[in-house]
């Protein structure tokens, strides 16, 4: 093992990571998708949570990645996987019969309910910028029990108002998701490189819980496109430990051989 | 009952301008070498359908080949955007591209349908996004028993559905295993079908988890190494370079469309494709 | 979570009177040895679900353990009928039976829909069969798209599935191949499962074809030869002689009782019962 | 090989049998209902149509038996297999798909348009013999492109009118299969121990279209219960030949090592 000493500080990146990686603590099974929850959700069965079940669109059941995955379809999940089922099997069987605790997602955008757009930024038909779109998210978002967010935190992120609603998060707040008949908690926590965002219990209404370390409250509000409310029992991360920061690095080293970010 | 024929030969006969055509691969077993043929022998006004369309269809649409996509993600794995599918989306070019866009789960539930001979799927699912507002083919359909609310949506009923394998036996069944998308519901789905193979083989392999019998196919070519730069789990590893070279090649219209020239439309078959761009990555590599 | 435990503490723990219980196995993996310890432990007021109902119904529906069976085929296979189903059904003994009756493609429509969270199935099925008249949980569902009607049936919701299966994992994880049935969509539509298997092993056969995580389940007890006189593919053949002896065993009441008496009730557990049952295969073959 | 004139002469179940069978030549796939479709169709694989696909409800995709299974969830099928999917799947994917050429079905009623029951006879309710029930039927004979029926010809079997109607025939005749908006053609021949009965091309009424060797007409009509027609065209069935007769006592005595009838 390597002194704390000789260890480059963690990025704001590796610090998202880990804090999104301890999310997943006590809990069992989770579909991960596409984007920054890959290399958390690896972290977080290395490091926290050895028997934490790791489920990918593309099939892949308890994938056991020991290289961050370049994409949900690598061949690593599902070489290491105990199965790989049909992806029409993994949206019924899996996620849509309330199988998975924790849908783990990114975000383009995402608003104070939790709500997040990967399809468009400006109008549907006349787009200033085209996303990706859906992929498996509106119904990872709506049938898992909860639902974690990973994204930075940046002011084109986290705005007043999504110009799409691609996955549903709390809806217009308050029993407003329920109301839509939807089975889950919603988003539970937003993790991002400047902290972490909860549902307020009633309002449902993202407020910041935490903050990591040296990072000024100014500045979450700064990158946050409507009033952020802070909580009154704001705390600050625990920064990565050695053991944290060792994994990811050496995960995400092995992400590097596969030459392509 | 699937012949064994030239590519060239099976996209002749089978894909037809103005087809309603998916060439499927979840990441893994994309079938570049017969996307690469289609474009080769010029068909246009296609109707391209794929849950997940990446560099193949990047290469399709920013070749004029396609008047509509039916998808539900459409990026560059681990790398970004897909530049001409947006430049078709965003401006246009080179022709404006209709999209009809759907989550993976109601994808998904349009192929089993269309597999099942079932007009409809059922799913829980859109609910709360925009994207019913903005797409064609979802609809609801209540519960008989409980009075629910469901969402339905169109069963696939494709014209050619392309998709690649790791092998074919000698009776011209194809077998896969890895990550196996929706290949089976593709060509399921489809009134004529072409697999491209990496290899002939006595009898399929052990590790074979999905079957396509040989009587529900029309073509099978055996192309090695035909889905690169995807892969075929057994047979190779993902270009995961060439993902990320793909972001500069189709970054701009003139080069891109004088790369598609020089490596795909002006070269005779796939495997002269695939010597070209080898030869490129070890000059790449060499410079480093 | 699934844990090795044994059957009795199994079904002590997970079966009760009057649930509504699948034991499932398609001629394949039929679990006997749960079924009797069902019995041993008395249980009553099930409601059985299966599509093939053989022999393990026939034991527990003639001992009065069922008040209902969901089911679309009971016969014994290749031998003829089920004398104590038809008892019940024809003659109330030892009660009245109350059948709710499908067709395979409807029954495994409920499992489907059942595994896969919804609340109905659609199906091409029962047009122009006196079957939907006759029975519950089938209705019509119209194609928002098409317009066509199509069949609906309810999805199965289980108290308890219980199936057979090759082997588990140092993990817990099931693995199973050959005829596979419906045994995963069971195990998925039920609140509670209990698996039996012939082995434990470390890693999972490389010809396994359909897997039950762990975690599907709560209960996994290794009982060799649990589900004989069916069979587990890779570790017994089906006992097609004492399938035979069981039409002349089950033919009058009697001596069913009796026999179910001697060599089940009065069994301590499974291992006993098949040492009585090929003490007597040996002896009948002896005599011949 | 034995001269013809060493071998027990053909019994009327297997002039059933090998008649059966060569009603399969030219099809491609054929789904194999319980009961006395199996032998038949294990005939026809082996002397007529090697490449015939036969597909079982159990999931068994071109299984290639060697001996008669005695059920339609027999090892034997999933081991000499192609492929092997589950019950769901081949009800959704390969039958009710459109795929299936040939659905072969048994019979324990049938009646003048070729409707079977295989329920109840009696009432529902207060049944005289309780049948086994509808098993995959209902939707092989709704599904396939055509279906053929092979049954014993006893009067207690083809019946004026049917006491359950568990899987459909020409429904009442003439349009009124194509009326229910069933696809396939229906039942296009029943091969029994005395003949081969087929619909008439307009009323769809099951016609004596052929009578098995040594057998008399009014023997036929005798265990019709309804007013048998005779096709103008009726001819006799060429008796089973050396290679039908050998193979068949072959697939026969296989099974009969399994030891249960």
């Amino acid at each position: 093992m390597t002194e704390p000493g000789e260890r480059a500080p963690a990025t704001a990146d590796e610090v998202m990571t880990v804090v999104a990686a301890r999310e997943l603590r006590g809990r069992r099974t989770c579909l991960v998708g596409i984007g920054l929850p890959g290399i958390a959700a690896s972290l977080a069965r290395q490091v926290h949570e050895p028997s934490l079940v790791l489920i990918y669109e593309s099939g892949a059941i308890r994938a056991r990645p020991t290289r961050a995955p370049l994409s949900i379809g690598d061949g690593e999940l599902a070489e290491t996987a105990l199965d790989v089922v049909g992806v029409p099997e993994v949206f019924s069987y899996w996620l849509q019969s309330g199988r998975i605790d924790v849908g783990f997602l990114g975000a383009a955008q995402i608003c104070r309910y939790g709500n997040i757009n990967t399809t468009v930024i400006g109008p549907y038909r006349q787009p200033v910028v085209r996303l990706p779109g859906a992929g498996g998210a509106p119904e990872i978002a709506a049938s898992s029990r909860e639902v974690i967010v990973i994204a930075r935190h940046t002011s084109r992120a986290f705005v007043n108002r999504l110009d799409f609603v691609t996955s549903i998060g709390h809806h217009e707040g308050g029993d407003s998701r329920k109301a839509l008949g939807l089975p889950g908690d919603g988003p539970t926590a937003v993790i991002t490189d400047l902290g972490v965002l909860r549902p307020e219990p009633d309002s449902r209404e993202l407020v910041l819980t935490a903050i990591h370390p040296g990072v000024a409250v100014a500045t979450v509000r700064e990158r946050t496109g409507w009033p952020l409310r802070i909580a009154a029992s704001l705390t600050e991360t625990e920064p990565p430990t050695a053991l944290e920061l060792d994994t990811l690095r050496r995960l995400s080293a092995g992400r590097a051989t596969g030459s392509a970010g | 009952m699937a012949e064994l024929v030239p590519l060239a030969d099976a996209v002749a006969d089978l894909v037809r301008d103005g087809d309603r055509v998916a060439l499927e691969g979840f990441t893994h077993l994309i079938p570049f070498a017969a996307g690469h043929e289609i474009l080769r022998q010029g068909r246009r006004g296609l109707t391209l359908v794929r849950m997940t369309p990446d560099l193949l269809y990047d290469q399709m649409i920013g070749l004029g080949a396609a008047e509509r996509l039916v998808f539900s993600w459409g990026g560059n794995p681990g790398v970004g955007s897909l530049h001409r599918l947006r430049d078709a989306v965003e401006h246009g070019w080179p022709e404006l591209l209709d999209l009809e866009e759907h989550s993976h789960a109601g994808m998904a539930a349009r192929y089993s349908a269309g597999a099942s001979g079932l007009p409809f799927g059922v799913l829980r699912g859109y609910v709360g996004s925009d994207l019913a507002a903005h797409t064609r083919n979802v609809s609801t359909v209540t519960c008989p028993f409980t009075g629910e609310q469901l969402t339905a949506v169109r069963a696939f009923a494709l014209d050619v559905a392309v998709v690649h394998a790791q092998q074919v036996d000698r009776d011209g069944n194809i077998g896969i295993w890895g990550i196996s998308g929706v290949q089976k519901e593709a060509v399921l789905c489809a009134r004529r079908s072409i697999v491209t193979v990496e290899e002939r083989v006595d009898q399929l392999d052990a590790r074979t988890r999905v079957v396509l019998p040989s009587w529900v196919m029309d073509a099978v070519s055996v192309v090695p190494q035909g889905a690169h730069p995807s892969y075929a789990t057994g047979y190779s590893e993902r270009d995961n370079a060439f993902y990320a070279r793909w972001d500069a090649i189709s970054r701009e219209r003139e080069p891109f469309v004088e790369w598609m020239r020089r490596h795909v439309l002006e070269t005779a078959d796939f495997s002269e494709h695939l010597r070209l761009v080898a030869a490129e990555t070890a000059a790449a590599v060499g410079s480093r």
